[in-house]
């Protein structure tokens, strides 16, 4: 047991920081004020992604076949921490990156794998997951979508929601019931689906969030190869569950949280509020769910590391990473008062961002029903 | 005669006039933005913008009825504001707003919301309050998407008369706009808990559902009575000629607002995505409540009342 | 990075497990807890197996690994005081029990009453006063660790340890507090998991409870975090920052913990003869050394962000 | 809509917190255990005006009293921290006068009525706490008598009291809520059992042991088998007086008044939750009021009296808590009145229904939330 970075991690978080520092853009700041989903956010990313492909580092922890090299996960964690702080430049393509490569190299054939992974890995297509739908939230299995054999095609009716980047979407990962028979985890299956496909509409859901962050998504009739399936029919509740194992803490909210705070502490200082003990323990407390989310998150990584299966501590990380997110956000708010709510401001954009945290991927509810009953062992009913 | 803590027929009544109007013209969702120009006269002619002033009738109990109903709709506009302006004003001035004809903002020293739609401007510093309108060459902004708000330099004039008892009016308002939009944010949440189902059952089944939705009906039902006791307080000083004292009002707003605030907290945790669309019914009034919670008016001062209202009572019973 | 126990450090929890399970434990405090006695039993079985001295010959961490075990154990002793604290200020690790004392502080201290050397935090240096064991007045206490009154006079005597020493002071007894804190609310969480996984209420058992299952998963999540926080800080050499985040979350923690594990426990849990109380009495008073959460909180703020903070 | 007392309600509260003068701080509020003999004696100075009696009606020996009165008798007394309203005059007598025989109130009610006569409530038991219709403790009858065997805890003080308020089954074994009587138990009779359970606040708690004691069929109250809705009915007479948020008041100001002794109210952050607890406790005083208003109009209070105890026992938590957290280790100390405080509320949130009954019941009532999983 040891807490160090070795010199290699410390070198490569340096040379990223430079890179940043020469590659974002001075109105890097008002690119990012609506989150990844935006136009000029997502527009930016393909940009942004090419120029970290090109220094091998938006897939390095990818395995070399597959157009990485191999880098250890905390290399990768490093990455996401420093992305994410500032707002994630990779715009929407952090998931490829992170979960839906991965998904792609571990149950695609080889067709699919050399037609998607090494666009994901040059950086230039954006994905989009279609999983919730209105009868299914964070209840995936209750979806509904169906997709019914016809020749060498599927034929996918239904509808999904609160897809985000849809608008911007290359590829949607959807997940559809091919049995409708089967139980509830049966019967599911994953299609891998070009989003320029016809019969595919697309509307915006206004959101208090920021511009195009959430969608739905219409199918109608949409004619869908069986060569675009992901795994095997009706056994897409495993290809899911096992991608988003990746996917569960890769975004690195804890390192958005903490630079968020440092601003925030930064603002009080200079205006004196620092002074008020209130503030003072205020932010301390805030610090403390900060750095709590960061050290669950590395044991996750570390697991990694260690080549060990997932464990419920990603669940742990996960809801630690939302406490922290939305503590941050709240008390900007609340230090800023009437002025926080200015739209733009440095306190809203914060909050705005925080306040999806607990209900995106997965809600926070059943992240705890998952600590209950795997790291606590309670019994179910 | 002991304790009734029923709102009186007439009371209902000025609440179900208002509950009326909203209903016809607002409908589900306010808009973004300043209140519509139809709506703020529909309310000059409820006699809403007069209320618990020195000409009418009705006095803080009715305004509270009133609010409650405004909060509800997530009402848009410095309603809470023209009735401060109605114990502040100059007579011809109270006048003005009571028609609809005049309107009102109350900021802090450098934010004024709603300018330039509002003719008078006034700085709230302390228990004071300045009559102190913004130089011209103010900054717009936009609060959370909806309500205007200007950021500039501010002259202050004078302050006002009766200060202490527009604060404590703007309070109870704030309390009862705040308590009505609470007790919307609760129903909607616990009828999307009765009627999403997840794993096969109304979502309200669980525990972890349902428990936090009853912690915040009990913070709303607390905060409501005491918004109650906070009129009741201010009608009796007002008849019997005494100048309102920061006393229950300050309590109430604190309650309120805190009630409220965990109340869109626990909603938002339980209606999911739905809460974060502009489309939902609860966002809009969310919105709403984290801007009136922010209100200039803020809590500072609030808070050393209740502190010295505990001298007091500690001096009381140890004497 | 590595989260994983080296060899070395595996083959030392390994035995300190061993020994912990022989000597201390709920039972063990329970039986001290009722003569108001420090375990000196299990003072010398730890100094003979050269635990107390781990600090010094091996590393912090290792003897916070120590610290944070031994808290799980209920073990009744100044095992954080001596084992972490005493060696990051002296040169040689005393034989007595030692107490960790605030010059300013009013309340009773824990363990001052069998305590043969004080380590008093005087500003800006830490002094050590030497006292004959059992010579300061014992004061009754339900919260699991016996309590000693520190007269005032004592409080400014002894002799000052140089320059930053009561910086490093309270430094290293913030991690002392953190990793004990730790220790009892995971140990306070187990027992009462336990509890809730048999006991039954409404036809079910009462662990089965949704809202139940989710409050303790919370608990699961901040005890977690506090240890990682704690033995994180440690490896580090006890810095300003990392500590006080240690020291402030595992209160905060175990404030949560203790609320939650009552709660849900119901009666039982209230009585002394069920396991519970023997960790989270002890949590009770631990949180209020030192200032509690709030002083932590504040400390946080002044080392990470005070106009001239590193 | 008025939030004050009618003036002969005043007048009322002024006389009883002039009586009270002489017994401040008489502390049977919190150890009742360690001040019985004095405790009782207030009792029954108190049953010599009357206001043990104050709503019962006036054929049995009552003033037939508003619940104001009550309301503000043990608001009062809460506040001076002299006592809380004791069971025999409350429940016991309340269900004696609707369902007991003429023999009983004859017996029972003068002696309750003067303060002399008391009762320790046998609920519950080791594995039915909160859940009282999973009961096992067992009445067979024989003839004219009952034998009872079973196991209560969690009675507070029955060392001083005379008689066990007993909730036994006497129908089926594994029934639920049906076939469970009421038996009214001398303690000092033969085969009853009493262990004292130390608990962490300093008082005590007992367990009781029933080993075939003979309790004479005469003793029941009620119908065999319909204990659960006189018990329901018995509940819902004291709503307005269970959680009186004097005790509440009392707290904070006294938290205060510390504060200020000790110069820590200069602190920004003391401050702030003085403040914060000075609204908590009007909160928890507004709901006791629309418990009492609600009575006052014959509406049922049940899920008001729900939300009414959550609040209240929470609200004593956070003070208590509050008061350690400033007091530091010092506040440990036995007597210290934090630790006091403190201990007391822990129990307050469990005992009597815990907080997630009351938020279930709330839950159901007020937002139609099963809350069942």
């Amino acid at each position: 047991m040891e807490f160090d970075w070795s010199p290699q991690d410390e070198a490569h978080r340096e040379e990223l920081r430079r890179f940043l520092d020469e590659t974002l853009p001075e109105d890097w700041e008002t690119i990012s004020r609506d989150g990844p989903g935006s136009d000029a956010q997502a527009g930016f990313s393909r940009e942004f992604c090419a120029r970290m492909a090109e220094r091998g580092w938006l897939t390095q922890h990818w395995p070399a076949a597959y157009g990485g090299s191999d880098a250890p996960p905390w290399r990768h964690a490093i990455v996401g921490e420093e992305l994410w702080a500032i707002g994630e430049p990779r715009g929407p393509q952090y998931m490829n990156v992170n979960w839906i490569g991965p998904a792609i190299m571990e149950f695609g054939t080889e067709e699919q794998k050399a037609q998607h992974l090494p666009r994901i890995s040059r950086g230039e297509v954006i994905w989009c997951q279609g999983f919730s739908e209105p009868e299914a939230g964070s209840d995936l299995v209750a979806l509904r979508t169906r997709a019914r054999r016809e020749g060498d095609a599927y034929v996918v009716d239904g509808s999904k929601i609160w897809t985000s980047y849809a608008q911007h979407a290359d590829f949607c990962i959807l997940l559809v019931r091919t049995d409708p028979e089967a139980g509830r985890h049966k019967g599911i299956s994953v299609l891998l689906v070009p989003m320029r496909t016809e019969g595919i509409t697309v509307r915006e859901i206004p959101s208090v969030v920021g511009e195009r962050y959430f969608h739905e998504v219409f199918f109608d009739a949409v004619r869908v190869p069986v060569s675009c399936r992901l795994g095997p029919e009706n056994e897409g509740w495993n290809v899911v569950t096992h991608a988003l194992q990746y996917e569960r803490v890769g975004a690195a909210r804890y390192a958005r949280a903490a630079l968020t705070l440092d601003r925030l502490a930064e603002r009080a200082r200079e205006r004196g509020w620092l002074e008020d003990p209130h503030v003072a323990e205020r932010l301390g407390h805030a610090r403390t769910l900060v750095e709590a989310a960061r050290v669950l998150t590395y044991r996750v990584i570390d697991q990694r590391a260690h080549g060990k299966p997932p464990s419920t501590d990603t669940q742990l990380a996960r809801v630690a990473g939302t406490d922290a997110d939305l503590a941050v956000g709240e008390l900007a708010l609340e230090l800023f008062g009437q002025e926080g709510l200015a739209y733009g401001s440095f306190a809203d954009a914060n909050f705005r961002l925080a306040m999806t945290a607990g209900v995106a991927v997965g809600a926070t509810e059943v992240q705890l029903n998952l600590i209950a009953a795997r790291h606590l062992e309670l019994p179910r009913e | 005669m002991s304790l009734d803590l029923a709102f009186s027929s007439e009371q209902l009544a000025v609440g179900e006039a208002v509950a009326g109007f909203c209903r016809e013209r607002v409908g589900g969702a306010p808009p973004a933005g300043d209140c519509p120009a139809d709506w703020w006269q529909g309310l000059a002619e409820l006699g809403v913008l007069e209320l618990a002033s020195p000409e009418a009738e009705g006095g803080a109990l009715e305004a509270t009825a009133a609010f409650e109903e405004l909060g509800a709709v997530a009402f848009p506009g410095p309603v809470v504001e023209a009735l401060i302006g109605g114990q502040v004003l100059r007579r011809e001035e109270r006048a003005a707003v009571a028609r609809g004809a005049l309107r009102v903002s109350v900021g802090t020293h450098d934010l004024a919301p709603f300018v330039p739609g509002c003719e008078v401007q006034l700085e709230v510093s302390g228990q004071s309050l300045f009559r102190a309108p913004l130089a011209a060459g103010f900054e717009s902004l936009s609060s959370l998407d909806a309500e205007p708000v200007a950021r500039g330099v501010r002259t202050r004039e004078e302050r006002l008369e009766r200060s202490r008892a527009g604060l404590d009016l703007g309070r109870l308002l704030l309390a009862a706009y705040l308590v009505g939009a609470a007790r919307r944010v609760v129903a909607l949440a616990a009828d999307h808990a009765r009627t999403r189902t997840q794993f096969g059952r109304p979502i309200g089944d669980f525990q972890a559902v349902a428990h936090p939705l009853a912690d915040v009906y009990i913070g709303v039902a607390s905060a409501e009575t005491l918004t109650h006791a906070a009129a009741c307080e201010w009608d009796e000083r007002r008849d019997e000629g005494e100048g309102p004292s920061p006393g229950l009002a300050a309590a109430a707003w604190l309650a309120a607002r805190e009630a409220a605030l965990e109340a869109c907290h626990v909603a938002h945790q339980v209606m999911g995505a739905q809460g974060m669309t502009l489309e939902g019914p609860l966002y809009p009034l969310s919105r709403r409540i984290r801007q009136r919670a922010s209100h200039a008016i803020g809590t500072a001062t609030a808070r050393e009342s209740m502190v010295a209202r505990l001298d007091a009572r500690v001096g009381e019973s140890l004497g | 990075m590595d989260f994983e126990l080296d060899g070395e450090q595996q083959a030392i929890l390994d035995s300190v497990d061993v020994l912990l399970s022989l000597r201390a434990g709920p039972e063990r405090a329970i039986a001290l807890a009722a003569k108001g006695e420090l375990d000196h039993d299990l003072a010398r079985a730890l100094r003979e197996a050269g635990f107390l001295s781990l600090a010094t010959e091996v590393g912090p961490l290792e003897a916070a690994l120590l610290v944070e075990r031994a808290a799980r154990a209920a073990a009744v002793l100044d095992v954080g005081a001596r084992a972490l604290v005493a060696p990051a200020l002296l040169r040689e690790v005393p034989d007595v029990p030692v107490a960790l004392v605030h010059a300013d502080g009013r309340g009773p201290v824990r363990h001052a009453a069998f305590a043969g050397v004080l380590l008093v935090a005087d500003g800006a240096v830490a002094r050590l006063v030497r006292v004959e064991p059992g010579s300061l007045a014992p004061v009754r206490s339900g919260y699991g660790d016996p309590l000693g009154f520190v007269p005032e006079a004592l409080r400014r005597s002894g002799e000052a340890l140089g320059a930053g020493s009561g910086e490093r002071l309270l430094r290293w007894w913030r991690l002392a507090l953190a990793l004990e804190l730790s220790g009892a609310s995971t140990a306070a969480l187990a027992t009462t998991v336990a509890y809730l996984k048999q006991r039954r209420q409404f036809g079910r058992a009462i662990g089965s409870f949704q809202a139940v299952q989710h409050r303790l998963a919370r608990c699961a999540i901040r005890t977690e975090a506090s240890r990682w926080l704690a033995l994180e800080a440690a490896h580090h050499g006890a810095p300003g920052e990392r500590v006080a985040v240690a020291a402030a979350h595992a209160a905060d923690t175990a404030a949560q913990v203790f609320r939650e594990t009552h709660q849900l426990s119901g009666a039982i849990g209230f009585t002394r003869e069920h396991d519970l109380h023997v960790f989270s009495m002890r949590l009770q008073s631990l949180r209020l050394e030192l200032g509690g959460s709030t002083a932590h909180a504040r400390a946080i703020t002044a080392e990470r962000w005070a106009e001239g903070a590193p | 809509m008025r939030f004050r007392f009618s003036e002969p309600e005043e007048r009322f509260r002024r006389e009883v917190r002039s009586f009270l003068a002489d017994h401040r701080d008489l502390d049977g509020y919190f150890r009742q255990g360690q001040r019985w003999p004095a405790v009782k004696g207030l009792f029954q100075e108190m049953g010599a005006r009357g206001w043990l009696s104050l709503a019962w009606p006036e054929e049995d020996g009552g003033a037939a009293g508003s619940p104001a009165l009550e309301y503000l008798l043990w608001d009062e007394v809460a506040y001076a921290r002299a006592a809380r309203n004791p069971l025999s005059a409350g429940i016991v007598a309340r269900t004696l006068i609707r369902h007991g025989t003429a023999e009983q109130k004859r017996r029972y009610l003068p002696p309750i009525r003067s303060g002399d006569l008391h009762f320790a409530l046998g609920y519950s038991e080791p594995e039915a706490g909160s859940d009282l219709a999973s009961l096992r403790c067992r009445a067979e009858r024989h003839g004219e008598e009952y034998v009872v065997d079973g196991h209560k805890c969690w009675q507070s003080y029955a060392q001083d009291m005379d008689c066990l308020w007993l909730l036994c089954r006497t129908g089926e074994p594994g029934g639920r809520s049906e076939g469970l009587s009421l038996l009214i138990v001398d303690l000092d009779a033969p085969g009853v059992g009493r262990r004292d359970l130390p608990i962490l606040d300093g008082e005590q708690l007992n367990e009781i042991r029933l080993d075939a004691v003979r309790v004479p069929v005469s003793r029941r109250v009620g119908p065999e088998g319909g204990a659960w809705k006189i018990m329901g009915e018995a509940l819902a007479d004291e709503r307005h007086i269970q959680f009186p948020p004097g005790r509440v008041h009392r707290d904070v100001e006294e938290l205060h008044a510390w504060c200020r002794n000790r110069r820590l109210d200069a602190d920004a952050g003391v401050r702030r939750e003085l403040s914060a607890l000075a609204v908590v406790a009007l909160q928890v005083e507004m709901m006791a009021l629309r418990v009492l208003d609600a009575m006052q109009r014959g509406h049922d209070a049940t899920a008001l009296a729900a939300a009414n105890k959550v609040l209240h026992t929470e609200a004593c938590q956070r003070i208590a808590r509050t008061a350690l957290e400033w007091e530091g280790p010092a506040a440990l100390l036995e007597d210290a009145r934090p630790a006091l405080l403190w201990r007391q509320s822990m129990w307050e949130t469990v005992g009597g229904g815990t907080s997630e009954i009351m938020r279930g019941i709330v839950a159901k009532r007020a937002l139609g939330l099963s809350g069942r999983a």
